[in-house]
């Protein structure tokens, strides 16, 4: 199941998500010997950033709402980490996917910059639900959008996707971004609360947070089948629990995917078993995967 | 998912410490830990000290405010959560610096073993469980200023006791510099060993990646409780 | 549990959602002894509608993906309906909410005021997310959605309450119409897809439909939380299956609730249980209804 | 959700009713149905023939589409749903009428007691599955136009039989008006009754309310199989 993606060749098609086991490089390390095509780091801003306080995170029961408010520890600690486990990820034919947010279009641009070296493609967060100034309040304003692309994309070499919300007009994002970015992985995690009725407060510190798993699957297969029309790789993300959802994800016309909340719902070796059982699909039915990407168009 | 708990009692173990007693009660295994949520103050992870209480030193902002709170209060709780302390052999060595005693103090509890502890502390006043060590346990107590018992850290104390008697195992919680030594001890006398180990936690369950250590493992999820094989390779070799 | 919304008391703020067991006479009695304060019928709007061919409907294992494009027989024939039951609801003191719809402020208008006499309150669908010309496509744009809403609310002497979709920008929404409606009912469905990876198609006629049960629970109640700081009564739909649930709209803003999917997931008595398990916490802590609303904002 | 199953066999029954065996089975009860999806055409409720077949006829664009599949084609499957009939005594009368007789046969495979069927259709050329009616029950034949069998409506035969035999209760599916008169005679007779009813549906799960009756019953859920008795005031003082 090797593909191609703006011509870099990944082994498989099953990726981390960003935000899950990212954080530093013995978490990715762990994911990337567990199967993963790719490995997406957390978010990556300029600066150190402490993010939200505790409760960054609600166990839903397929699922979470989180609001870690893009916690990290700046490129330049973070580009330590990736230095630790390049070589390693290199020899076992691992992709490293950047996320990157910034403020901006000049902070995106220097993160975007320092950062390349180490990685094989940056995925831009501008839909990000519960950090002040970041994230889904760039990319709701088109204008914003578009120029942190363009920035970007003029400023590296490898392929840049934009990270889209379902929150957003998709024609609109879509029409605005597409000759631009090299790509689109959709979708980001939806607005969401949880209020503990014993405490009578929301639970999270920053009160709202993104809902991932299950819950917001439906979601993301509507927005990669509407993004399908604009002609560029897709990367689906949103709910992927097994091979039956990638399968939907790929119907759609993503090209690839992104596991995220699954990682704890089936644990980390959850990409080799996702593998199988889309394997097993394709077997059964005597195709391959490129035979079914965007089919659900036909 | 959150279980909220009223508070029925507050004991002052030392001047920096007070254990929590709520009015329910969790099925937890010794080492186990839950998260302790305080409305629009944080959330941070702390060890069971027994099936309805959590013994907490006051270290910053929110042991500052957990300090503050009174008889009929209300926490949120959830967990249990992490790893636990296994009973290896009949005759374990328990090693407890400081706050550590909380998780050792259950375990040598739920042993069914003969027990040796060694209970550490800056000075007598703060050494904990004193009462709950000597019931379950043969207890040697240690302090770095010698106002009680031997006089010293803990791992001096444990080369000692490890040149005259044997053990099957070691459990062993404290700060992580005392972790480090009683593993690469443990790993010299090629006695088998479990350590509780902290980090500061964000989602609790092994989900955000924050707490991992160098070889991948989540502080929150694949422990707190590691054996020493897990470690030896990231704490001694490192 | 009584309760005052807009100067009308309900004997309970258990209602019935829009789209549920709505579609005739027979359907909304069924729901009227089954314990709700009040039903709300479908979506009338001016003409006949057939709606959009089958499938409408795909069963998830808890909610439903619909996109049944607002089939109703027309406001004419649907007076005729609610003329037959009229006189058992007002003697069991069940209210009716009419849901309406319509192509622009006349249409709606007209709507309105044919079946203000048979009715207690009005409630404008300006955000069904899968009717072309209609719902959502009035409720993306805030001057339109303020037109409409003005137009009936100068027209009828009812209250008049606006249904928000989860999908568009809360803030602007609300400020555009909280000077004009007497309350909001949020949320409506949220857009999505669901493929059949067998047949390789979307299920649904229309493709797209409209996401309900506990999958948008947690967007619907941070709606209500963002609503509620206008200081309008709000009725809190999405997701709610049981007692906890309701609890949490309650605590998020809402003074009134309205089941949809649990209907199906828990049986048509569904309004007497989640009445049962709100008044047992109640109880347990010595509360009225009224000291919870609203409570997870202080 | 959808089982999608391959037509490994269709079967002229009539020359406007088609069986459609697939390759997959769905442990139904006699009377309960399944929505059958053609994806971009239309989704329609159709009663079980067997368990892996559905018996079809041609009334109008879906069913012209269903006619013109061919062997291999694939169709999607949800069910079964709805209600069923139950066996209530031992000696039963079942009354069908046109494609009414699907759900009939099946029920009148799936009791054991002693049946007599009354099968009757616009013309012999119409009428369905005289060979398994007669293998589990008597069957007595009529026809509008009289080419085989009595000529007259089942409801006609119905109460010629009722004179002259006595039966525990009565099973019936058909048209409408067929079924109203069912009803009836059963009350005049003082027979327990059920019918299978037929509306057009939406969701087929008792979700949109569509195919309610005015006693607020759905179909698709609380039928499609009614008693008399949650009928009779429905259909006889409506």
């Amino acid at each position: 199941m090797e593909i191609k993606l703006c011509g870099i060749k990944f082994k498989n098609p099953i990726f981390l998500a960003s935000g899950i086991m990212g954080d530093n490089a013995g978490a990715l390390k762990r994911i990337a010997i567990n199967g993963a095509g790719a490995v997406t780091t957390k978010s990556i801003g300029l600066k150190p950033n402490m993010g939200h306080k505790n409760p960054v995170i609600v166990e839903l029961d397929e699922g979470f709402l989180n609001a870690v408010g893009l916690a990290n520890p700046g490129v330049d600690n973070y580009i330590e980490e990736l230095k630790k486990i390049r070589g390693f990820l290199d020899k076992i034919g691992v992709r490293i996917i950047a996320s990157i947010y910034g403020k901006d279009e000049e902070e995106f641009k220097e993160v975007a910059k320092k950062i390349e070296p180490y990685v094989d493609m940056i995925e831009l967060n501008i839909s990000c639900p519960h950090a002040k100034g970041y994230g889904l309040e760039i990319g709701q304003d088109v204008d914003l959008s578009y120029n942190v692309c363009k920035s970007v994309k003029s400023a590296v070499n490898i392929p840049v996707f934009a990270k889209i919300s379902p929150m957003v007009n998709i024609r609109e994002i879509a029409e605005a971004l597409c000759n631009v970015v090299d790509g689109f992985t959709a979708i980001n995690t939806v607005k969401g609360m949880v209020i503990d009725i014993n405490m009578k407060k929301p639970i999270l510190s920053n009160k709202f947070g993104g809902l991932s798993g299950k819950y917001i699957k439906p979601i993301g297969v509507r927005v990669v089948y509407e993004l399908y029309e604009y002609k560029k790789p897709i990367i689906g993300v949103g709910g992927i629990f097994n091979g039956r959802d990638a399968l939907e994800y790929f119907m759609a016309g993503a090209s690839a995917v992104q596991i995220g909340s699954a990682v704890y719902f089936r644990g980390y070796d959850v990409f080799n078993k996702i593998y199988k059982e889309i394997k097993e699909f394709l077997d059964k039915e005597g195709l391959e995967l490129k035979d079914i990407i965007g089919i659900a168009h036909e | 998912m959150y279980e909220v708990c009223k508070i029925i009692n507050i004991i002052d173990e030392t001047p920096t410490v007070k254990t929590f007693v709520l009015d329910k009660s969790f099925k937890f295994k010794p080492g186990q830990f839950a998260m302790i949520w305080l409305p629009e103050v944080n959330e941070k992870p702390f060890s069971f000290a027994s099936e309805n209480s959590f013994t907490i030193a006051k270290v910053g902002p929110f042991t500052d405010k957990m300090h503050k709170l009174k008889i009929g209060d209300k926490i949120a709780v959830r967990g249990p959560y992490g790893s636990y302390f296994k009973q290896y052999g009949e005759k374990i060595l328990a090693v407890a610096g400081g706050v550590g005693a909380v998780p050792i103090v259950t375990a040598v509890e739920a042993f069914n073993a003969e027990i040796t502890t060694i209970l550490g502390a800056r000075n007598k006043d703060e050494l904990l469980f004193i009462d709950r060590f000597k019931k379950h346990s043969k207890l040697l107590i240690c302090t770095d200023d010698g106002s009680l018992g031997f006089k010293g850290y803990t791992t001096d104390l444990m080369e000692k006791v490890l040149k005259e008697e044997s053990f099957d195992s070691i459990i062993a919680c404290g700060p992580e510099v005392m972790l480090k030594k009683v593993v690469k001890i443990a790993y010299e006398h090629n006695i088998p060993v479990q350590v509780s180990m902290e980090r500061y936690m964000k989602c609790g369950i092994g989900v955000c990646g924050h707490c991992c250590l160098d070889n991948g493992l989540c502080v929150c999820k694949d422990g707190p409780v590691f054996t020493g094989e897990q470690l030896r390779k990231i704490i001694i070799y490192k």
